[in-house]
């Protein structure tokens, strides 16, 4: 088979399964896990299959698509180095989380719907990172964007899922909108969207790329990527099933932002760079404070989920974008991890999401437990686990370029391993808080079987130099850059204390401050204010609500009110009602007596009169 | 007669207007239409209206109520003024070419076919030859007039 | 001051005149009917000025319809009205205003 | 032989919808619905094939032409028939919502049904018409005659306030159609073609263009004319509220397709023949699409009803197709043609819907629903794709309509302002259909309606899926594949918009690649650089 | 001298061509025989049974037969470019087109008078007789082209119509209404009769340049005017003119006495006066435009277009508040008369324009007829005081009835594909052609405006009433005859095929 052939297979075994799912009927839904494992499968085969007969990872194929005039556009195909690296990982975590839903939605009774949600969901994934240019990683760009929406929206009978939903697809436009302009300008820059054609001429005139077309590119990663400011959407993404979150929050749609990221390297600008620098350094901050305020397990996973793409994005401002995708892959594994463990936990304790009623629960689910801790240590960067190779390089290399933002991005590995440990040792130390904590048991293999796949993958997939296939190229590319520094050793050297100090200081901190299993916030009893401005969180989402409600729907009902009123009260009922005036005036004048008549004619005479004399 | 509240004393107006201006026609040397003005009009049609207004027993009524709509009644007759000012400006400006009155022949000169003459004679040959066709149209003109007032004032009939 | 045709037409065209104001002024229906026939009449008196003064038969010809027209319509007109005073025992325009609006 | 078939397209329908008023009324046999869907049908078949057997080698870019005198050939008026790559499109797109209408109609158990449906397709037959017409004569007067029918159904089956909106509508739609017609008299008239074909008028003025004046007074007719029959902004009062009071089947083929007669007029007549004319008015085209897109657009988003909400969002969306006309490039009006028949389809659609929806609640308010996922679960699936298709999802027709009008706009410098504006439109579109889909799917149901245990019974029966999928089918088809359309109308717009008048009018600041002489070189690399990429683009790499 | 006077006579009578006349002489011949076949009545006084439809009959067959005769055998009685009756008549193919008009118009208005009189026992025999004189007239008045001529065939209409208004004599309104047309239209004569003296003095005085023997003659008349636009006598005299006959179209400011003739007047007469009159209104104008004051047109035109335009916009907005049917169409008549004289105007710059008006003449008097044909049969007892709401839901009480009156409604509103539709268009058309963009545009938002009422009109048709509007009318007791059924059905379709073909019509014209 050649490759188009396979990469079609890969793209479409989703979407074949997805459609496959929808139309069996509702009879045969009970079929629907089944059949997206199999779709899982067939990806992860063809994949594997994909780099068996492809060395060398570097292809293209496009289709002309439309074209009018003298314009045309392609769709196609780019099969390279990270979206190999991509691809490698989506297939895995996607086949993980794929296994655990089957245990976690078995007794979901639209469990067809959410099959169906999830490999759609996969198949835009896998198309985003199999374009080869912007107009078709904008189309699958969107269709992510709908499918989340589908599938967090899918306790729909929710009101929070609706809110969440809703609020995940707009936010998510907000920021398309700006990328949607930043192609189009791209197209009339460059003639082509084409990534390769454009990386080619900048490479021959680095004056044709500008600050407004990379400021409007990144937008899209700004949404996607739930980014400050259009990050709201993210944690109450949280209202999805578990798998959905990790789905989206680890291995992929985030993930999508930091791709189109690393893809569209060339085209940003210096300052750009260095603005998406700024602000990922700041995310990572600001969420980090921002979990220590949650309480719901799966919303301080989210929090540190933005905490790390912070981390992606300022190491790919910093212009290391291999580092980037390389904390990607692990992340992903680690984090996909976490919310599947943090999903079986809740799936334990019969959908209570709240650490403060868990507790205890290491005894009662070991594996899944010890699972979670080891993603805990991987994200924390624990020496030798997947999370500290690529943090350490970050690190490093923000020491060397920028050492506020080193300094800031330390200050984030605290705040990271401050509130993962107060997860830790709040839900699987101590005792149970709640009846429901009280009944967990261990999930079943299932739903255990991928947390221990994953926990091989967060704790052996930093070693980058033994990645199959030769994946990952980009990343030993910039590693290597990394390490032939100047002054490598001595940064490592302080890098590495830094970040062990943090994970140490935050969790035993953590420990210290929060106890095992507490059932109240200490946090919040000791310093109220400090934890009520924690859980503000600067106050965006009031920020929103604000806006949506006081401004925007405000705007709207005015203009609808002036819509109504208006136009179609004053100038059209007017114009009626003036002629209906007029009407009845005319009518008055017909006034029946022979005498008015006679005067209607004398007038007319007179007026005649005049006009032939004038 | 147009000021006048009497319905028959109206009447009496009109009937001496309509003998004066049979006067104008004489003057005009238009014998046979004096005549038949007088005839016509003088007598038939006016004596018909004193027949009805004495009938109708209508010439009591003081119709134009000159105390109640004396303004409306001032501003038409404004408004008439008006109109006879602009009446005289205008024909006192273009002022008619005048011409000579020319001689009025007896009868048709058979040589320059109907050369103008007031006679009655001349008045039925060119009504019938040239204008046999509007006399016609009269005839007919007249019996519809006839079946109309017939139509109209006939005796209402009891429906069966 | 010799009497040109000037004098006719204006004499004709006052004649005309009063006749519009009877029928403007007058609520009597007869009345009206009168001033109108003054007004034929108007029309009348310059129609013979002009055939004098232009020395064509035409228009002496049309006065003779016209009169007869007049005639005509004279009648038509009185049993119509004679017919309302039948029905309303008034010949009053103002009484006629059945019709309007 | 194939113009036989277009023509039978129009009177087949027609005949059948007389029929169906003549028969005798309150009855509902197979036979009727053999019938009605026969005559539903047909105008579907017979595009589709037409669309098979499209060469555009015809005479003046036209397929299929059909020539009958109708006793006006003394003004040059012919009932003269034939499709182009313009009007083939959007006549499969009134053949698609035809018979997706009348599937529906013939299921929907309606008092009076057969005068209906008998409506319905002489409506329908109007619209085949105004598509097929080439003569402009034709062309106005099918579209009368489509609207006829409507005004009568608001009239019958419109909601409770159907007196004065159907009246408003009716006055709107005559002031829009006069005008408009004034105006192809003016252009027939100064054209001097002595015909009222497209062909020769074309020809005819390009042979002698018209004084900019002249063509500036006739486009402001056409423009404001065919505007109002779009519902350009500050006359769009009359839609949202005429389709709220309309019946599903005048709603659908009325939005969906009839309204598309005055882009479609500006599309293949206005701005063609009068091109500087047109540039006159452009800055107007742009405003008033601009207030359509973000005025209309926060309008919609504050409406309850749903039928008036959706009437609102077509009004929104026609925006889109005024601006897109304002860039007078070839990539523009192939987007505005791309965008007419996905409109058509996803807004027909959603009305056809909205129907099933009131079936189902009562109630046409939007705050007094929920829980329709619940209820019916395939409708609430229809519900959400054809308000996404509505708000540009990748993959359904519409998104390809927008994305070309987009990037139209940006290609000209000083036009990307209106851009930057007009994309604010995917903001607030998906603000408020997601906020629909959020009112009406999400939720609980209320407490007063009656949900059955058995949710085929309150599902989607039959006719019902079939006439929506239909119309969704046809959406993902264009959506994925524009091709299917596109290149058609490529061939028959190049002719139209590729004139020297327009491109010198209308493209003041050409992009980088043609203009500045700086940039030479850079051309040229990227030349190359395209060219290796066209080496291996339909390469195999093994 | 005996010989040469009947020479002379014999040479003066010698263009009376009396058998070109035939068609309005056969008329006048049945209309006679009307009154004829009274005399072979048992008792003449008793009322005329209802029941009894040999007038009508004869009436209608013999207007066929002249019908027939004109239309088809029309060159019998046509002879173009000749002088006839020494220049009293003229006769082109617009003026036999006419001549068929009024047959047809009038045959259409037997049809109507038929129900009409015997619903209310009013006499037949004279009716008939009547309305066929009229008839006669109204084909002599086309052809007229001299002004005694002209003035003595308007009069005798007009004082048929006196009659015919007035004709319901033992009602009150019908005697009102005569008497207002009677006045009114005295008056008006008598404002054209002073116009047309004015003319005649000026043109026949010696002292002017290029005088003219008979003033009255139209292309007499032409040659001095155009000798002698600017003359103030002139004008005053064309206008005075036009005003008469604007009376006669019910042009503002003359209009005033439409909607209460119109009320009062017993239907049948209505429907005459709404097509027949207006349509010889309107084509005498045009010919006075086109013939002796066409020299005038430039001083004419601003006159006629603000009458035009104000006509459109009074008859327009003064029928939107109006609920009572017969005054609604007088209402919308006007407007009509409006429409009509944009073409009057388009004809002095335009040919075609000419036939364009005809064509909506035609359309419209169809329609109209429609129209009446609809009150007559609607079965009140009072036509006069028919209002809006007594046709709610007249197409579920009589789908027959309802769907006359969707279709007139639709035509008279202009409504493709109905014949009303490519009357607009066609006036549009050439009202472009000539350039009057104003009056285009003033049509326009008449033809706005007018949908207010023909939709109120057209949605009571279609609606079943609801609520308190749940009152039954009952519809006339006497079904529809099956020739009126045809005769109804016929003029449908007419409607409908002038709206399709319109160029069969447009072709004979």
């Amino acid at each position: 088979m050649d490759i188009l052939t396979i990469l079609l297979i890969i793209l479409f075994t989703p979407l074949v399964a997805s459609l496959v799912i929808i139309l069996i009927g509702k009879e045969r839904r009970k079929w629907a896990p089944a059949i997206a494992l199999l779709g899982s499968i067939g990806i992860l085969i063809s994949t594997t299959g994909l780099f068996l007969e492809s060395q060398e990872f570097s292809y293209q194929y496009s289709w002309e698509w439309l074209s009018f005039g003298e314009n045309t556009f392609y769709l196609g195909f780019v099969f390279d180095n990270i979206g190999a690296t991509m691809l490698a990982m989506v297939s895995i975590v996607s086949l993980c989380i794929t296994v655990f839903s089957m245990g976690y939605m078995s007794d979901d009774p639209a469990r067809g719907r959410y099959f169906a949600g999830l490999s759609f969901f996969m198949f835009s994934m896998l198309g985003i990172i199999l374009s080869s240019n912007l107009i078709m990683i904008f189309l699958f760009w969107e269709l992510v964007g709908f499918s989340s929406y589908l599938l967090i929206g899918h306790y729909f009978d929710k009101n929070e899922a609706r809110q969440a939903s809703q609020k995940a697809f707009i936010v998510n436009r907000i920021g398309d909108f700006g990328f949607l302009i930043g192609i189009i300008l791209t197209y009339w820059q460059f003639g082509t969207t084409n990534l390769e054609a454009i990386a080619g001429a900048v490479g021959v005139d680095a004056s044709l790329i500008s600050h407004l077309i990379g400021g409007l590119l990144i937008c899209g990663f700004i949404g996607k990527s739930a980014q400050f400011p259009l990050h709201v959407w993210l944690p109450d993404a949280m209202a999805g099933p578990t798998p959905v979150s990790a789905l989206i929050h680890a291995a992929t749609m985030v993930a999508a932002g930091i791709y189109l990221l690393i893809r569209i390297d060339c085209l940003l600008t210096l300052e750009v760079l260095t603005f998406i620098a700024y602000l990922g350094t700041f995310v990572a901050v600001y969420a980090g404070f921002c979990a220590f305020a949650q309480k719901d397990i799966k919303r301080i996973l989210a929090y540190s989920t933005l905490s790390q793409l912070g981390y992606m994005a300022a190491i790919l401002g910093l212009g290391y974008s291999g580092i980037a995708l390389f904390h990607l892959i692990t992340h992903a594994f680690f984090k996909a991890l976490l919310f599947l463990g943090a999903g079986a936990v809740i799936h334990a304790c019969h959908h209570e999401q709240s650490i403060d009623k868990m507790g205890g629960l290491f005894k009662k689910m070991p594996i899944t437990a010890t699972s979670f801790i080891i993603g805990t240590l991987a994200l924390c960067g624990v020496y030798g686990l997947s999370g500290f190779y690529s943090k350490d390089a970050i690190l490093i290399a923000a020491l060397d370029s920028n050492f506020q933002l080193f300094l800031l991005l330390i200050l984030g590995a605290f705040l990271t391993a401050g509130y993962m440990g107060r997860l830790i040792w709040t839900v699987f130390l101590g005792k149970a808080n709640s009846e429901n904590a009280d009944h967990a048991h261990e999930v079943s293999p299932i739903m255990s079987g991928p947390l221990i796949v994953l926990t091989l993958f967060a704790v052996l997939v930093g070693l980058n130099h033994y990645w199959p296939f030769g994946l990952g190229g980009i990343v030993s590319l910039d590693l290597d850059h990394l390490h032939h520094l100047e002054h490598y050793k001595s940064m490592h050297k302080t890098v590495l204390i830094w970040g062990s100090a943090a994970w140490i200081v935050g969790l035993l901190g953590s420990l210290l401050f929060y106890g095992r299993g507490s059932k109240a916030d200490r946090l919040q009893d000791k310093a109220p204010k400090l934890y009520a401005f924690l859980e503000s969180r600067l106050w965006m989402d009031e920020l929103y609500a604000f806006y949506v409600n006081k401004i925007q729907q405000r705007l709207a009902d005015i203009l609808s009110f002036l819509d109504e009123v208006l136009l179609r009260g004053f100038i059209i009922r007017g114009g009626a009602g003036l002629v209906g005036v007029l009407g009845v005036g005319l009518r008055i004048l017909q006034v029946g007596r022979l005498n008015a008549y006679y005067l209607w004619f004398f007038v007319g005479l007179i007026l005649l009169w005049l006009y032939a004399a004038s | 007669m147009v000021f006048n509240p009497n319905a028959v004393n109206s009447a009496m107006f009109m009937i001496v207007v309509l003998v004066a201006t049979a006067g104008l026609f004489v003057l005009l040397e238009a014998y046979f239409l004096a005549i038949l003005q007088v005839l016509v009009y003088a007598g038939a049609v006016m004596v018909l209206f004193l027949f009805i207004i004495m009938l109708l027993d209508v010439d009591k009524g003081d119709d134009l109520k000159l105390g109640r709509r004396k303004l409306s009644l001032l501003a038409r007759f404004f408004g008439v003024c008006l109109v006879a000012f602009l009446i005289f400006n205008s024909f006192s400006e273009v002022n008619l070419p005048s011409p000579d009155l020319g001689t009025v022949g007896d009868y048709p000169g058979i040589e320059s076919g109907i050369d103008f003459s007031t006679s009655a004679k001349s008045f039925g040959l060119i009504l019938f030859t040239k204008y046999m066709l509007p006399f016609q149209i009269i005839g007919f003109l007249l019996l519809i007039a006839m079946i109309g007032v017939i139509v109209i004032s006939k005796k209402q009939k009891t429906a069966e | 001051m010799t009497i040109g045709i000037n004098e006719f037409i204006i004499a004709s065209s006052l004649l005309f005149l009063i006749g519009f104001m009877g029928v403007l002024l007058r609520r009597n229906t007869l009345i009206i009917y009168m001033s109108l026939e003054l007004m034929l009449n108007a029309v009348n008196l310059a129609l013979v000025a002009f055939s004098r003064f232009n020395q064509a038969m035409d228009g002496a010809i049309f006065v003779f319809f016209i009169m007869t027209v007049a005639a005509a319509e004279v009648a038509v007109g009185l049993a119509i009205i004679v017919m309302l005073f039948r029905k309303k025992q008034t010949v009053s325009v103002d009484e006629l205003n059945q019709l309007k609006g | 032989m194939h113009s036989q078939l277009l023509f039978s397209a129009i009177w087949l329908p027609f005949i059948i919808g007389v029929l169906f008023l003549i028969l005798p009324q309150n009855k509902s046999t197979s036979s009727y619905r053999l019938l009605g869907i026969t005559g539903g049908f047909w105008p579907f078949v017979v595009a589709w094939f037409l669309y098979s057997q499209y060469q555009s080698d015809g005479l003046g870019g036209y397929c299929f032409e059909f020539i009958l005198p109708t006793g006006l050939e003394s003004l040059g008026i012919y009932l003269h028939l034939g499709l182009n790559g313009i009007s083939l499109p959007l006549f499969i797109l009134s053949a698609t919502v035809g018979a997706a209408a009348i599937l529906y109609a013939l299921d929907s158990k309606d008092a009076r049904l057969n005068l209906y449906i008998g409506l319905l397709l002489i409506m329908l037959s109007g619209l085949m018409g105004t598509f097929a017409s080439i003569d402009l004569f034709f062309f106005y007067f099918f579209h009368e005659f489509a609207l006829i029918p409507t005004f009568v159904m608001v009239l019958i089956w419109g909601g409770l306030a159907r007196r004065v909106i159907a009246l408003e509508m009716t006055i709107y739609l005559t002031l829009g159609a006069l005008l408009s017609l004034i105006g192809l008299i003016a252009l027939y008239q100064q054209s001097g073609a002595d015909s009222f074909t497209m062909i020769a008028l074309k020809e005819a003025l390009a042979n002698q263009p018209l004084s900019e004046t002249i063509q500036s007074n006739i486009f402001a007719l056409l423009f404001f004319g065919l505007g109002i029959l779009v519902s350009l902004f500050p006359f769009h009062s009359w839609a949202p509220k005429g389709y709220a009071a309309a019946p599903t089947g005048a709603a659908m083929l009325h939005a969906g397709v009839l309204k598309k007669f005055g882009l479609y007029g500006l599309l293949q007549i206005a701005i063609p023949l009068l091109p500087s004319g047109a540039s006159q008015w452009s800055l107007w085209l742009c405003v008033l699409g601009l207030c359509n897109i973000l005025i209309i657009g926060l309008v919609t988003l504050s409406q309850k009803d749903l039928k008036q909400m959706i009437g609102y969002s077509s009004v929104m969306h026609m925006g889109y197709a005024f601006i897109g006309l304002a860039t007078f490039s070839i990539l523009g009006a192939g987007g505005v043609l791309l965008l007419l028949v996905a409109h058509g389809l996803s807004v027909a659609l959603l009305f056809l819907l909205s129907t099933s929806i009131y079936k189902r609640f009562a109630s046409f308010d939007m705050t007094a629903m929920g829980g329709l996922g619940k209820i019916a679960p395939n409708l609430s699936v229809f519900y959400v794709l054809a308000i996404m298709a509505s708000i540009g999802l990748p993959g359904f027709a519409n998104f390809w309509g927008e994305f070309l009008i987009f990037t139209a706009l940006a290609e000209n410098e000083s036009m990307r302002w209106v851009l930057y504006l007009a994309a604010l439109g995917i903001i607030i579109s998906a603000v408020y259909g997601l906020k629909s889909v959020g009112l009406i799917v999400f939720g609980n149901p209320p407490k007063h309606i009656q949900v059955f245990e058995n949710q085929a019974s309150n599902d989607m029966n039959f006719s019902e899926k079939t006439s929506a999928l239909i119309l969704i089918l046809s959406l993902l088809l264009v959506g994925v594949f524009p091709k299917i359309f596109s290149d058609r109308a490529n061939e028959a717009l190049e002719p139209l918009y590729n004139s020297q008048t327009i491109s010198s009018t209308a493209s003041t600041a050409v992009s980088i690649f043609t203009s500045t002489s700086t940039e030479k070189s850079v051309h040229s690399d990227l030349d190359a650089c395209e060219d290796s990429l066209a080496l291996n683009e339909g390469l195999y790499h093994e | 001298m005996n010989d040469l006077l009947i020479n002379f006579l014999r040479e003066t009578s010698q263009t009376n061509h009396w058998f070109v006349l035939l068609p309005e002489i056969a008329l006048a011949l049945l209309a006679i025989s009307m009154l004829g076949l009274d005399l072979f009545k048992k008792s003449p006084n008793a009322p005329s049974n209802p029941a009894s439809r040999l007038n009508t009959r004869i009436s209608i067959i013999g207007q066929i037969g002249i019908f027939i005769a004109i239309s088809c055998f029309g060159s019998a009685f046509y002879e173009e470019n000749r002088v006839l009756f020494g220049g009293l008549l003229e006769q082109s193919e617009k003026t036999q087109f006419m001549r068929c008009f009024f047959v047809f118009a009038s045959i259409s208005i037997t049809l109507l008078s038929d129900r009409y009189l015997g619903k209310f026992k009013l006499p037949k025999a004279e009716y008939l007789h009547l309305s066929l004189l009229v008839c006669a007239g109204f084909m002599l008045l086309v052809q007229s082209a001299h002004f005694i001529l002209f003035f003595v065939v308007l009069e005798m209409v007009t004082v048929a119509f006196y009659v015919l208004v007035a004709f319901q004599r033992t009602h009150l309104l019908s005697l009102e209404a005569g008497l207002k047309y009677l006045t009114l239209g005295a008056l008006s004569s008598t404002i054209l009769l002073f116009g047309i003296v004015l003319l005649y003095g000026i043109a026949g005085n010696p002292e002017m340049a290029g005088f003219v023997q008979d003033g009255f003659q139209f292309k007499e008349l032409q040659q001095f005017i155009s000798l002698h636009p600017e003359n103030l006598i002139v004008r005053l005299g064309a206008l005075l003119v036009i005003s008469g006959i604007c009376f006669k179209i019910g042009a503002v400011p003359f209009q005033i006495w439409v909607p209460d003739v119109y009320q009062g007047a017993p239907t049948p007469t209505t429907a005459y006066l709404a097509t027949a009159s207006k349509a010889a209104g309107i084509f005498i104008l045009i010919q006075l435009l086109q013939g002796p004051f066409l020299a005038l047109s430039a001083f004419l035109i601003p006159f006629l277009s603000v009458i035009c335009a104000v006509t459109i916009l009074y008859g327009n907005i003064a029928a939107t508040g109006q609920t009572n049917i017969k005054r609604l169409i007088g209402l919308s008549g006007i407007s009509h008369a409006g429409y009509l004289l944009l073409g009057v105007i388009a004809a002095i710059s335009v040919p075609f324009a000419f036939d364009a008006v005809l064509f909506y003449l035609t359309v419209y008097m169809v329609s109209s007829i429609l129209a009446f044909g609809t009150i007559t049969y609607l079965g009140q007892v009072e036509e006069s005081t028919i209002e809006l709401r007594d046709f709610n839901g007249l197409l579920h009480r009589s789908p027959f009835l309802g769907s006359l009156g969707l279709i007139s409604l639709g035509s008279l509103a202009g409504i493709p594909p109905l014949g009303g539709f490519i009357g607009k268009l066609l006036l549009f058309w050439v009202a472009y052609q000539a350039g009057l963009f104003f009056l285009l545009a003033v049509a326009i938002i008449g033809v706005v405006i007018s949908i207010y009422y023909y939709f109120g009109w057209l949605r009571a048709i279609v609606l079943r009433p609801e609520g308190e509007e749940l009152v039954e009318y009952p519809l006339d007791s006497s079904p529809l005859l099956l020739s009126e059924r045809c005769f109804f059905i016929s003029l449908l379709t007419l409607v409908v095929i002038l709206g399709l073909f319109p160029g069969l019509l447009l072709n004979l014209i």
